[in-house]
């Protein structure tokens, strides 16, 4: 009798879960529901692998309640029982066999993937990219446009379907830069400009996001990425130009002060600030800001 | 730990190696140092391929210890030194190589 | 980590055989440690931070003659196991005496060797070549030296009680332990020295 | 001269925080009375020679149990606080800092000093009396590694009352964990209390590959041994070839930190990027190092409740080989963001993967060993059976996590701390509390009350998933680890509810298995027959708890399951309890050496953490010292004369002719 509470218990248990998972209001699951093509190739292949582990996991974890239920101890049981059998190189094929099937298929197509998004290489699209720079300070995040001469903080702006690409760094403790609904992450490091395509087919507030522990106000990293229309960004571009104060290299030594911050913009910022950053740590890192061949860009599959 | 619960033979790591084989270790150690030496000071080949000389008098100089000096090869079975060095000079390569690799070729950064 | 020698002791042969054996794989350990060290000094072997590298400050001449006295050390610590081998207890006693003797000019060479790369500027401190360099070369000096106070101990040992089995077994594992610096410092003279200055 | 004391005690001690003077208070107060009731007692004679000088394995494993339970309350507690904060957005409960330094002892005390000694203890009490041996190979240093790991791990807490905890993570990255942005002294309260007890556990793994390759039982061959042992050679082998990274690691950081080097520094050309590629050299071996010991308990458990010989020996055996060599290609799965590219990416990946196939083939075999046997659910079974479906999701994630792409999308999010708590507590802390509940009555001498253990098992397990299957949906949100606040805005605040819940419920479960304990020992059963579950490998024949000499007679082994075999023999009458001819046994002596050198050890720990070399370097000559008298004492052992053995069994309930 024990087992049968055992084996109720364990799939109520599991139903129960199940109808949290699927009950907790859908559209919180931002990681999967991406709205740029990364986040869409990378929710692909999330669901690609779980789909196929779950081709042995699920018979695993069935076979398990199976055998469990049907080989207990109990009085006048049918089921066999052969205490001496130990081997049989059957069953050992098929199961040192299968699961090598699987993680070659999963092997294969992670393999692909990683090639296809490694994250810098440039988005395939008929629109000239849109440079970002990136800082990470303690507790903030600065944005530098280059093309256009303006600098935020903790909010990021840019057009919509428009090939964005960030080059992140770090003046502060190492950080991860991450706008979950655009696509994956990169590390923020000191001494080095990392770079990261990513786009948004749609309009939308999407929250960005430290993902990499950096101290006391971690916790305070997030930011808005606001993708818009091309004409919406234009506009505020200007309105930044116009309205807002500029960047001195005392108000970036301000800045990089700890602290927490709010959403900040500037019209102007002192000329090669990011450069100035990555090779102030840069001296002997071979890595800094160099000119490197840009890889090709990436076909659709 | 009584006796008979110890596996292999009581034999000593006493009797082996002669006055004959550490001397051939030395001389042989000796060779396998000056021969960098050489290459450095006298400038052979170039900068790059001197490097392969430095590398494989090393490896030369390696071997000759453990087989002249450390007597690795007169092991008695099972064989759990000469296993655990294999397994250890593997991770050794893991660690050398993988962290070259790692660390030298950052692709995203540009 | 040197204790692994000691632990009580035991008269059955074999006892010494375990030690032996356990001492080999701490040697394992230590070859990770040394792989470790030398791992991270290649990778920041460029790092030198715009101050001095290998090419400025390496006085090869000194290298030499300390590789040299090495050697020749890991020879005569072979010489003080083949005197065991055939009980003669004083001859023991002198070869472990002329192998300490040998260790200790190594090392007072290397100490001169950090007086002058400091007095010229390059301390741990520098960049994080030298410090890279003071932790590997250093790590074996520190081998080294604990080699040599084990070494006359050992010859106290063995002045006390004479060859046998356990005193045997502790020559066997410092001979070993002294092939072993050797080997480590072919690499360091071979990827730090040599190539260093290539 | 009163103001500077005051000054001082103000620094020194941490301050300001309730919690901390409560926890302050308590731990003095506890210590008083212990020492009152030792003396009370008279018993501190007793507990030096019996206890603390001991060289026994059985005692000293006790004791690594017995310290990591009280590790398993100390990290529970910080749990327990950690949810709280996290229980709804904006909870003022914990400031940034506070949590900050508790999700950091949280996850080094629970895997270094919770999980660790746990598997040592059962190393220690089980391995030698699967083998059939007297002791390990070197009770010595056995006792000494013992110490050490106590010494780091007091080291390590310390630093919640005096000077400051560690706040960097439980693998402390830099350059946030350098001098530049964490001057206090708690990283250095981190350094010292991991390198200590490290030591520790390598010589532990020596030892250990010793005692399992050199001193078994006559007639054992490998592949008689007990599976459990094979586990603990895999995890040793590991151990020796993964802990000098971890010294050397933490070196190198000690040494930018206290020397002013620059190797993962900001500024003179140093790179933290070689730090984390090191410490995950250490950190991915370290995660299977402690799981394989628990595979192993479950193969001993499934094969005996299953009344069944363990199915697929070989196959397992090689499994788990594989998998301790494996772990040590895999390292980068832990960085893939940070941009070594794609070959490198796409290598770590598949290696990565290829450590499911092994571990899936232990899996099934677990599986078909219960395909036509005979299963009674007893708590250790009970456990071993709901570990597998656990395990067996928390490696499907692990490998989802491995496909480094995806990987981008879950790094450093909540998935990734269900994946590993997964893992680690269906595998590792459910797989030892299975060892303990099946090895409980050969250590102690009784067994646990099954009622109560099954509420324990039910309540751990419900607590769990309601803990962590919500995070995964968190990680599905966004949410990033080691936040300590997050705005209503996020919508995180009904999974973490759930989360808090469940967590809540695992303490419960903690307080019903130390209920559990009590109550057993109130209603004490003493287990007579010393084979109390009817199991099947050598530590079974001899009486529990056992005699300090573990076999009276050294046994002839024959075959796998040569207990089983040996009584299936006598039963059908083809074996007679022989007579046997006793001889004196040949045993170690207690040793003070390794308590007081741990103690000068713990000196040069907090003399460098506190940079006080007036400490430091007496408690370095002291270590030394220790050294040096050690080798120069040859008088280390003794007889246990036939007399007392025969007496010992006697007691034990066991005639001997
Ligand atoms: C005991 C501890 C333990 C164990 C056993 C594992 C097991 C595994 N882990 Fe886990 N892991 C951790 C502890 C552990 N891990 C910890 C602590 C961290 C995070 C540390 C930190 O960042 O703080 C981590 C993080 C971590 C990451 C890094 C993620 C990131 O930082 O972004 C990855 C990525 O690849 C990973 C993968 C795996 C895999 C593939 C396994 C595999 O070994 C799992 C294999 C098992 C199975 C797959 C189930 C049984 C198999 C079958 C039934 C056969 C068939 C199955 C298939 C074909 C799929 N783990
Ligand atoms: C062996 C390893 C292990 C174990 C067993 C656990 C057990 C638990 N862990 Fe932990 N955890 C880690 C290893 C482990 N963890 C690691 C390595 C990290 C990463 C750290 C980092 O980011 O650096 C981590 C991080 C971590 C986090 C993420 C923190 C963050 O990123 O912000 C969380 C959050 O929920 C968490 C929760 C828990 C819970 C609820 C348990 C429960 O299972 C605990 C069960 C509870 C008890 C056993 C309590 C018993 C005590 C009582 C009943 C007394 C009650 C009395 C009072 C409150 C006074 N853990
Ligand atoms: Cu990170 Cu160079
Ligand atoms: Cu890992």
């Amino acid at each position: 009798m024990k087992t049968s509470k055992t084996v109720r218990c364990m799939s109520f248990l599991f139903m129960f879960i199940l109808l949290f998972l699927t009950t907790g209001c859908a559209d919180n699951y931002i990681v999967l529901d991406p709205k740029g093509p990364i986040g869409e190739q990378q929710k692909d292949l999330m669901i690609l692998s779980t789909l196929l582990t779950l081709i042995v996991i699920v018979p695993v974890l069935i076979l398990t309640f199976v055998i469990v239920w049907r080989y207990r101890d109990r009085e006048g049981r049918k089921a066999k029982y052969t205490p001496n059998w130990e081997h049989s190189t059957k069953l050992e094929i098929i199961w040192w066999g299968i699961p090598i099937i699987i993680i070659t298929l999963i092997g294969i197509v992670t393999v692909r993937y990683t090639y296809f998004l490694e994250p810098s290489k440039p988005l395939e699209s008929e629109k000239k990219p849109i440079t970002i720079q990136v800082t990470n300070l303690d507790w903030k995040w600065l944005f530098q446009y280059p093309e256009q001469g303006i600098a935020t903080v903790n909010y990021v702006q840019f057009p919509e379907d428009v090939p964005v690409r960030f080059e992140v760094t770090s003046d502060a403790p190492m950080n991860s830069f991450w706008i979950p609904q655009l696509g994956g992450q990169i590390y923020a490091m000191s001494g080095m400009s990392m770079t990261l395509y990513l786009q948004a087919d749609e309009q939308g507030e999407y929250m960005g996001s430290g993902a990499n522990f950096t101290g006391k106000e971690f916790a305070k990293m997030f930011f808005t990425a606001n993708a818009t229309s091309q004409e919406d960004f234009d506009q505020w571009v200007n309105q930044v130009k116009n309205t807002s104060p500029e960047l001195t290299l005392d108000g970036y030594k301000e800045l990089t002060k700890q602290g927490t911050s709010d959403v900040r913009h500037f019209s102007a910022f002192p000329e090669g600030l990011y450069e100035m950053t990555v090779t102030k740590y840069a001296a002997s890192h071979n890595h800094g800001l160099s000119t490197r061949v840009q890889p090709p860009a990436r076909v659709k599959e | 730990m009584s006796k008979q619960s110890v596996q292999g033979t009581a034999d000593q790591h006493g009797g082996h190696g002669s006055l004959k084989s550490y001397v051939i270790g030395f001389v042989l150690s000796l060779v396998f140092t000056i021969i960098p030496i050489l290459a450095l000071e006298n400038g052979w080949l170039d900068s790059d391929k001197r490097i392969i000389i430095y590398l494989t008098a090393a490896l030369f100089q390696f071997i000759v210890q453990l087989f002249f000096f450390m007597h690795l090869k007169e092991e008695d079975k099972p064989r759990y030194n000469l296993m655990s060095l294999l397994l250890g000079l593997f991770i050794v390569f893991l660690i050398v190589i993988g962290s070259i690799w790692i660390m030298m070729y950052n692709m995203v950064a540009l | 980590m040197a204790n692994v020698n000691a632990g009580h002791h035991d008269h059955h042969p074999d006892q010494e055989e375990l030690r032996t054996f356990a001492f080999w794989i701490y040697l394992m350990t230590d070859v990770i440690l040394f792989a470790t060290l030398f791992a991270t000094y290649i990778v920041l072997q460029g790092s030198t931070d715009g101050g001095p590298g290998p090419k400025d400050l390496f006085q090869m001449s000194g290298i030499y003659a300390s590789t040299f006295i090495l050697l020749t050390s890991s020879f005569t610590s072979g010489l003080a196991i083949l005197a065991m081998n055939k009980g003669n207890r004083l001859a023991l006693m002198n070869w472990l005496g002329v192998t300490v003797f040998l260790g200790a000019s190594f090392l007072f060479l290397e100490i001169n060797e950090f007086m002058h790369l400091v007095s010229e500027g390059a301390t741990i401190s520098t960049s994080a070549f030298w410090t890279a360099f003071y932790t590997l070369v250093g790590t074996h000096g520190l081998h080294v030296a604990l080699g040599l106070g084990w070494m006359i101990i050992l010859i106290m040992q063995i002045a006390k009680r004479g060859i046998t089995p356990v005193t045997k077994r502790k020559v066997n594992i410092i001979s070993l332990f002294w092939h072993f610096l050797d080997v480590v410092w072919i690499f360091v003279f071979t990827i730090v020295y040599v190539m260093g200055v290539n | 001269m009163w103001e500077s004391v005051k000054e001082f005690a103000s620094e020194f001690f941490v301050t300001g925080d309730p919690l901390i003077y409560g926890a302050d208070v308590s731990i003095v107060l506890s210590m008083i009375a212990i020492v009152s009731v030792l003396t009370y007692f008279k018993k501190w004679g007793w507990l030096w020679r019996e206890w603390l000088t001991t060289v026994d394995h059985k005692k000293i494993g006790i004791m690594y149990i017995l310290a990591s339970v009280l590790m398993l309350f100390r990290g529970g507690v910080d749990a327990l606080l950690m949810r709280a904060q996290l229980v709804m957005p904006e909870m003022q409960f914990l400031s940034g800092d506070h949590y900050n330094q508790i999700f950091t002892t949280h996850g080094v005390i629970m895997i270094l000093f919770m999980a660790m000694p746990l598997m040592f203890g059962l190393f220690n009490v089980i391995v030698p009396l699967q083998l059939g041996a007297r002791d390990v190979a070197f009770p010595f240093l056995n006792s000494l590694s013992f110490w050490l790991f106590f010494s780091g791990a007091m080291l390590f807490n310390l630093s919640f009352v005096i000077g400051g905890s560690p706040d960097a993570g439980w693998l402390a990255y830099p350059p946030y964990s350098e001098l530049a942005f964490n001057p206090g002294p708690g990283q250095d309260f981190y350094i010292w209390g991991i390198q200590i007890s490290g030591i520790g556990s390598l010589m532990t793994g020596i030892n250990f590959i010793v005692t399992i390759l050199k001193v078994r039982a006559p007639g054992m061959t490998l592949m008689k041994m007990p599976m459990f042992s094979w586990s603990v050679l895999s995890s040793c082998i590991a151990i020796v070839f993964a802990f000098p990274i971890l010294t050397v690691t933490l070196a190198l950081l000690f040494i930018d930190r206290y020397l002013g080097g620059h190797f993962f520094t900001l500024d003179g050309g140093g790179n933290p990027m070689m730090y984390i590629n090191l410490i995950w050299m250490w950190g991915h071996p370290e995660v299977y190092i402690i799981v394989l010991p628990a595979f192993g308990i479950f193969s001993e458990i499934v094969a005996t409740f299953s009344r069944k010989k363990l199915f697929g020996y070989k196959s397992m055996v090689f499994a788990m080989i594989i998998i301790s060599v494996l772990s040590f290609l895999v390292w980068a799965h832990h960085f893939f963001t940070m941009g070594s590219g794609a070959d490198v990416n796409a290598f770590f990946a598949v290696t990565t993967m290829l450590i499911a196939i092994p571990t899936g083939v232990k899996v099934f075999n677990w599986l078909f060993t219960m395909f036509r046997g005979k299963i009674t659910f007893e708590t250790p079974m009970l456990w071993t059976v709901g570990i597998i479906p656990n395990f067996v999701i928390g490696g499907m994630t692990g490998v989802l996590l491995s496909v480094a792409p995806a990987d981008f999308q879950y790094h450093n999010s909540y998935f990734l701390v269900a994946h590993f708590h997964q893992v680690i507590i269906a595998g590792v802390v459910f797989g030892f509390f299975a060892g303990l509940y099946y090895w409980w009555p050969k250590i102690f001498g009784f067994k646990l009350n099954e009622r109560i253990g099954r509420w324990a098992f039910w309540l751990w397990n419900i607590g769990f998933y309601l803990c962590f299957m919500p995070q995964y949906a968190l990680g599905l949100m966004g949410m990033t680890r080691r936040l300590y606040s997050y705005g209503w805005d996020k919508g995180w605040f009904e999974m973490n509810l759930v989360s808090t819940i469940g967590a809540v419920i695992m303490g419960a479960a903690f307080l019903v298995q130390i209920w559990d304990i009590a109550h057993s020992l109130k209603h004490m059963k003493k287990d007579t027959t010393g084979d109390p579950w009817d199991a099947r490998t050598l530590e079974w024949s001899i009486p529990s708890p056992a005699p300090f000499y573990n076999f009276a007679v050294m046994p002839q082994v024959t075959s796998q399951d040569d207990w089983h075999e040996r009584k299936l023999r006598i039963e059908q009458g083809l074996e007679k309890p022989e007579k046997v001819e006793l001889e004196p046994i040949h045993m170690p002596k207690n040793s003070g050496i390794p308590i007081v050198m741990s103690m000068f050890w713990f000196f040069v720990g907090f003399g460098l953490i506190f940079d006080w070399l007036w400490m430091a370097v007496p408690g370095f000559i002291g270590v030394i010292a220790c050294m040096v008298v050690h080798s120069f004492n040859y008088d280390t052992d003794y007889y246990v004369t036939v007399e007392e053995i025969k007496r010992t069994e006697a007691a034990a309930g066991r005639v001997i002719t």
